[in-house]
């Protein structure tokens, strides 16, 4: 059972068909084309049965270890489970058949849903505006990073640089970037936050912005918030926040009364859709009124029955195609229909509740970097361990155990970061800590066997080091190899 | 709550492990002022039961389904085997994070290998990505990519790449030291003007972008394009919207461009109004260290098995921050894998002959829409399933509200992107429309004209 | 052919192999003049798009989804969490066989296992099998169980029990040495007589096998019946045709009876049009070697670890062959391992309070109906989700026309079972009625009455 | 990841909750139940998460070999590949939610399906009417010989006995049983199939009818079936096709043409509808018009619009409650419609053609106990070989193979008796040889190895007698084991 599949291209039998589609007869035509410019075949495309697709992706998917299949502690992810009622929802053909340049008054259900999933997420968040544009949180990033941009522009200087912690997430310095923006990194405190004094110390009339993750990458909540807020807008700066880590908050403090001006959401993470190993995604952004002229198009409107504003003069422009991912947004607004206005505050508490018990129970045999309250994650170093962050992750593996986040957040030596999300039960909880524990016990005793580990996955340690060296990136046929 | 598994005496017994009396004791850093919002906006909790029954409210409130759609323009209907929607709905591959670990996730790994040699096979590269957000973003990543890869300051775009595309491209380069320069379309044909373009490369010049098929439906001349450009040292960027056309026309690849990207949506994703699609990217092997976005290589485990990892990570922003490649984190890798299914599902043949009734169809309802009177094929050569039909003596909106009222949704009028096409009105067929449908469209539009 | 894995040169290399020239060969030991029938009756293949395009026109040529539902007798409507379908979808649950070799199919036999479990906690029973096909043979299973193990040549059979189930029964004894009769209900409680049932138990009396709640809703007095038919030494077989009031209701397994056989379709199978739905029966531990079907037991493998196998089998066709305790091969384990997802689902407090809302709608239904002039309760205690109503002065088959020309399926007339019930309707309330559903029957029967 | 998961029960927590659904609040209403029959609790009963739920059941469905993860060579059972189009259709909700019920003028599409059916499966057999009520094979041969007992007592003698060769399916005889009959068994001859004169020397007037299944549970066809017909049917007997085994018989030859007066085919393995671990199934019966008038209700008139009929002055009465498993016929006639015409020979080709291979390649190495020509299976014994059937059966699992169905038919000594059918790959063919070759290697060279296989199993060889001797049939709380 455990070894990998042949690939689709050495099971390939040329006859072979998977599929099977009728098209009607039509009559000769006239012939449009330019014949060179014509493909005769496709090398080596595969050719399988219907059984042979089956049996392929069946047996890979029993390779995956999922939040389907075990607990995935993977911090700064949220990954947490994803109902099935929302694929259900978000497979009606009703949805999934619409076209996007549809008229709109054919598909006022579609733009209903957009037009609910913002209201909702406003009032989640404190914010008066939303993009559902956005693919993913980085695509939100960016695009939030260009309305800050465009709105000092507006005001008459963009300005040269966005400040970020040291501990943030890289797509904040990367997206930065591609708005224009040049980089500065500022140290957190020695409690893991972000000093009002260290803020003032880089605030000058070059810095456009502040990114902040909030609660941070350390699972830490900033403060300061309301102060870096007060002084980034005294000097006519604007606080962004990276709502990544939003599941901490919904229902406890809306970003928006904390004074951020710009925010995105993962609805990939906070909101429930699935992850796909690896996408889609959903990054919408959220600002305070005066970044609101900003927005990409198209903009739903707040009115029922009219159709989305393609035409804003002051926009940063389009973003992405179309509307966005929708249907990431129709299980988004399903989930948070099922959660209703108590089930959000009840989330954020179940998962804090969580990370503060992984925390409390964990504290005992691994290193604390930062003793502040944490809210829906914890991050411990390896500090003084006979074996390293990778060797406890790899050795997890074997435990069935998904490995938290390691070597993130870059501040902590060894960063073990442990995210378990409010759907995790204490039976799993305990599971895992005790998991912990003995791993620990066999790094004292067998440090050697730790550092080898996995032993009991589908395939054993990997060799990354000759993938990038030696990159192999597609399968060719033997001959060529 | 059936999402939340902690019962009320497993919360009270962690409380205790805490040391705390009320969960809401750990928010206390919050401000207080600001703690525990009401939120009385939001509504309470639907059931399951009434939370269905809102949506299929919602779903019947959409009419689009009662009318027959010849609408493309980058978003294409297409057969999706049924088998392609049961394997991809497995939970298996729906709900893992990125493959981080790829010990426990050889199987989403394999499969997007397999995607991309696929992508490569289809559009004669050397490498593809692991996918890109969709066709525009992708087209963006690309011209950053010409940029990065050259040097060269100025990138030129073609006017008959999708406006849309065109607009995220002006988005993402606003504020970067980039120059974009269009080069218009020779209107006769409906294909970049070469000379125009000749006219424009200069040593300044990184890359030429352009699409194929392009936004009117029209072939390009990528040889010709791939050969001008690299007269001045520049490269070329193909984008593809409609990724079916790959199994119809010849591979990119083989007219010399560097590097083709677009939308793959048309490979087993549906309309779903707009998204998720699929963002593709594939180029020669040079690009490989600038490439944006995630990458599978194999190698071995210790045991020296066959695996799949993700590699080049140095290029991500996780490890190079503001200095990666591009910003882009959580990519469209669900989509990639059902795009593989599909494609694998399709196979060789049936990928061909799917593609090749696109293109019959539209050659059918090109015959008969040239029989008919004050209407004719702007670009009248050189498509693949998408045709522009100009209306002469008509305002193109009297033409669509006239075959609305026959339930048929006739095409997006070009003059949303481009105010000169006034009367134009871009068509698109696949494999989906039958040939009664076709004739439907012709005589609705006859007993206009 | 998509099914079809072998190519042209694959079959050409295997009659090689073979020694053949044609497959056709394969077959010549079949009477030449029957071989290769033309089939000409039959069309040719359908490709998917023209299967999917065929079936959505048959499912359109219904129209039952147009109407309010008030119907029950044996197939109820009932809330099914996505869950359950997701799970139950799984390739891997849809596609093994029966499992023969327990190393390779865990996963089906732990599920059984788990299902065994919840049936024996809902019933009050010892043990419980796999599985039988539906509530009818189920019964029938019952009646033949019980004259086995009592070797009594007379098996009672209620009156109340659901016609079909009675039909079923007489089919499956009518060629076997058991004399079955009718013990005939109160006319004024809907219940079995109980003193004609005791005037008709004698010591060559097996088994009295009744329904309850009973075809007519009602609530049969169990731990009376059993007591008496104990008093003979006779077995008492009690059917649930509605499992769903096994949360409501005692367990019999309280009462005193000695097996609960039934249909469990209520547990998270759809109304499908009559099937595939789930035959149930539990035990008390002595009939265990007589139980008909398959059984899962726990074991453990050569490394100690649990592990769970087919066991008993030597009451089985495949190893008894004319002796077996049935013919029972193929049974409804899918059936069995979704109604366990349901069950799990559901859990404890789920299942008893969708229970109670079946109770309370109907009793709502009661209340109101009482209000209506020319129309009562035939039987008008004791209960759960289903009720008899009489109709004054009319013929009910009037008034159900007149209920569906309120897009209304106003329930079952009992005429077509019972003649002489010719102005009683069975009428079937669930959890899935809103109130404001219940009112609209209630009105529309006014509207007539 | 092999570990069996815990119990439902074991995981379970009071106040767990899996489900959400609304009620509508209902004004108090009288009490309509005495009290003393109402139930409290149900103790013990599982209270689990969503999350759990889905994990339990995605972990357990890992445990399983099934046809859509690999090879299932599992003889009599035709494991052939199940079109996943099928599912859906199966799932559409005017399917789903149809009451049985319904007035018939509502319900015109489900009874379509039934009338298009049966009227594909007269034309395929050659029979002249069919009952889809059956809920699987066994229930189709009972409801076959109730229908010839009714025939027969009609006649004036319903007769006492049925013979069935010692080659049949054990269901055959408990069927014959509970019809009423007597079960004389007789043996086949040499080559495997039933020799017309071994009939005579049994046939009298006592016989009602033999069961013949054909071809054969070695894979053989009885080709002397026109004239086993005869004999019967000189002597006032019927003929039973047991039809279990007609994928190799589809478009290839027809029961009804052979002299069979009635016969049940397997929905779920001739026509592809999935097995579901072991059922539901359905087992229709066609019949000769001699035995029309018998059939069970429901009847499906021929003509369209009309409803089924109910009242049947001759029959042998209902046989199970409804229409018989609607969805799983929804299924075979989606197949029967993708197949087509032409279709039905193919598989049958293609599935005689992949028996004949395994048997070619098969034969140098295991005893074949028949020469005769085979079909759609073949089967080989144990004969000289240095570990029995069940080793090597045992063993094939370690290679990923579903061993072949093992001591059966019960005259082949240590029988292996494989059906590979059509929707297998040569590849896959040659895989499973290679897979039988090396065992018997290693049988030689290390029997005891291969006696005890599996070891790659989630759990290795499992004690069955252990489980018959004492019985554990359900989970029990702790305190009272
Ligand atoms: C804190 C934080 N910010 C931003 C991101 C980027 O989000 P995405 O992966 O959706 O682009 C992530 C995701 O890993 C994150 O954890
Ligand atoms: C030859 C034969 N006859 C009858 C049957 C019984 O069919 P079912 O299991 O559907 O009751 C089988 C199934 O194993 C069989 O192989």
């Amino acid at each position: 059972m455990n070894a990998l599949p042949e690939l689709l291209f050495d099971k390939s039998r040329p006859g072979k068909t998977g599929y099977s589609f009728e098209s009607d007869p039509i009559p000769e035509t006239e012939q449009y084309v330019d014949p060179e410019l014509q493909r005769a075949g496709i090398a080596d495309f595969p050719s399988l049965s219907e059984v042979e697709i089956v049996r392929h992706y069946t047996n890979l998917s029993h390779l995956n270890h999922s939040v389907d299949s075990g607990f995935y502690p993977l911090g700064s992810c949220t990954m947490k489970y994803n109902p099935k009622v929302n694929e259900t929802i978000a497979a009606m053909p009703s949805f999934t058949n619409a076209h996007p340049y549809t008229p709109h008054h054919l598909v006022q259900g579609n733009i209903g849903i957009m037009r609910d999933l913002e209201a909702r997420l406003c009032a989640i968040t404190g914010m008066k505006a939303f993009s559902l544009s956005p693919a993913a949180g980085a695509h939100g990033e960016l695009t939030g990073m260009m309305l800050i941009r465009n709105c000092l522009s507006h005001r008459g200087n963009p300005r040269r640089i966005v400040l970020v912690p040291d501990s943030a997430h890289g797509t904040n310095p990367a997206s930065a970037h591609f708005a224009g923006y040049n980089v500065k990194e500022i140290p957190s405190g020695p409690d893991g936050v972000l000093e009002p004094h260290t803020l003032r110390e880089h605030l000058d009339k070059d810095v456009a912005a502040l990114m902040l993750t909030n609660p941070n990458t350390l699972g830490i909540f900033e403060r300061h918030i309301c102060e870096l807020a007060t002084a980034l807008h005294e000097n006519g700066s604007m606080l962004y926040m990276d709502g990544a880590n939003m599941n901490a908050l919904m229902g406890i403090a809306r970003p928006g009364d904390l004074g951020v001006d710009v925010l995105h959401l993962n609805l990939h993470k906070t909101f429930a859709t699935p992850h796909g190993g690896g996408g889609p995604g959903s990054g919408p952004v959220g600002v305070a009124d005066h970044l609101a002229p900003f927005l990409p198009p198209p903009v739903i409107p707040k009115q029922d029955g009219s159709g989305p504003r393609y035409h804003i003069p002051d926009t940063i422009g389009r973003i992405k195609n179309f509307y966005g991912n929708f249907l990431v947004m129709v299980r988004a607004l399903a989930y948070l229909m099922s959660l209703g206005r108590s089930g959000l505050r009840n989330v954020a508490e179940d998962a804090v509740l969580n990370a503060n018990y992984i925390r409390c129970r964990l504290s005992e045999l691994l290193d604390l970097p930062y003793q502040s309250r944490t809210l829906h994650e914890v991050v411990f170093s390896d500090k003084g361990l006979p074996v390293s962050t990778l060797d406890i992750a790899k050795r997890l593996l074997d435990y069935g155990i998904h490995p938290f986040t390691i070597y993130f957040p870059l501040i902590v030596h060894g960063a073990m970061m442990i995210e378990p999300t409010e759907t995790e039960s204490l039976e799993t909880l305990d599971l895992f800590v005790t998991a912990m524990k003995e791993i620990l016990t066999e790094a004292e005793s067998d440090a050697d066997m730790v550092r080898n580990a996995p032993y009991n996955t589908p395939l054993r340690r990997l060799d990354e080091v000759q993938a990038a060296r030696h990159p192999v990136l597609r399968w060719q046929p033997r001959e060529q190899e | 709550m059936r999402f939340l598994p902690l019962t009320d005496a497993d919360r009270e017994s962690m409380r205790r492990c805490l040391g705390i009396k009320d969960t809401a004791d750990l928010f206390a850093d919050i401000p207080e002022r600001f703690r525990f919002p009401t939120l009385s906006e939001i509504p309470e909790a639907l059931g399951e039961n009434r939370l269905l029954e809102r949506f299929r409210e919602l779903a019947a409130s959409n009419r689009h389904d009662e009318y027959l759609p010849f609408l493309g323009a980058g978003a294409y209907r297409h057969f999706i085997p049924e088998v392609v929607a049961h394997l991809s709905a497995k939970g298996e591959f729906l709900t893992p994070y990125t493959p981080y670990q790829p010990e426990v996730s050889q199987g989403s790994l394999q499969a997007i290998f397999e995607y991309q040699t696929m992508i490569t096979q289809l559009t004669g590269m050397d490498i593809s990505n692991a996918s890109l957000y969709d066709g525009g973003t992708a087209a963006a990543e690309a011209l950053l990519l010409m940029q990065r890869k050259s040097r060269r300051p100025r990138i030129l775009v073609a006017e008959s790449l999708h406006p849309e595309y065109r607009e995220i491209i002006q988005s993402y380069i606003q504020n970067l030291d980039i120059q974009v320069e269009t080069v218009s379309m020779d209107p006769s044909t409906g294909r970049v003007d070469l000379e125009k373009l000749k006219a424009t490369l200069n040593s300044e010049t990184g890359g030429f972008i352009f699409q194929s098929p392009n936004f009117f439906g029209v072939i390009e001349e990528s040889s010709a394009i791939a050969k001008l450009t690299h007269s001045v040292d520049a490269y070329s960027a193909q984008i593809v919207a409609e990724a079916m056309s790959l199994a119809f026309l010849k591979p990119p690849g083989e007219h010399g461009v560097d590097l083709v990207a677009g939308e793959a949506q048309s490979f087993g994703l549906p309309l779903g109004f707009g998204g998720p699609y699929l963002g593709f990217m594939a180029t020669k092997a040079e690009f490989l260290r600038q490439l944006p976005g995630r990458i599978v290589g194999e190698t071995v485990d210790v045991e020296n098995r066959r695996g799949y990892v993700l590699t080049l990570s140095t290029r991500e922003q996780h490890i190079k921050r503001e200095r990666a490649t591009s910003n882009i984190c959580t990519n469209q890798a669900w989509c990639a894998v059902r795009s593989a299914m599909y494609m694998a599902t399709m196979g060789h043949d049936g990928l061909i002959s799917i593609a090749r009734a696109n293109h019959t169809n539209t050659a059918y309802f090109a015959d008969r829409v040239r029989t008919l009177p004050n209407i004719e094929l702007a670009f009248p050569r050189n498509f693949f399933n998408e045709v522009v039909v100009r209306v002469k003596n008509r305002q193109v909106d009297d033409l669509l509200s006239h075959l609305e009222s026959h339930r048929i949704l006739g095409g997006i009028p070009l003059h949303w992107f481009y105010p000169e096409f006034a009367d134009c009105l871009l068509i698109n067929i696949t494999e989906m429309h039958r040939k009664s449908e076709i004739d439907r469209l012709i005589n609705a539009m006859g007993g206009m004209l």
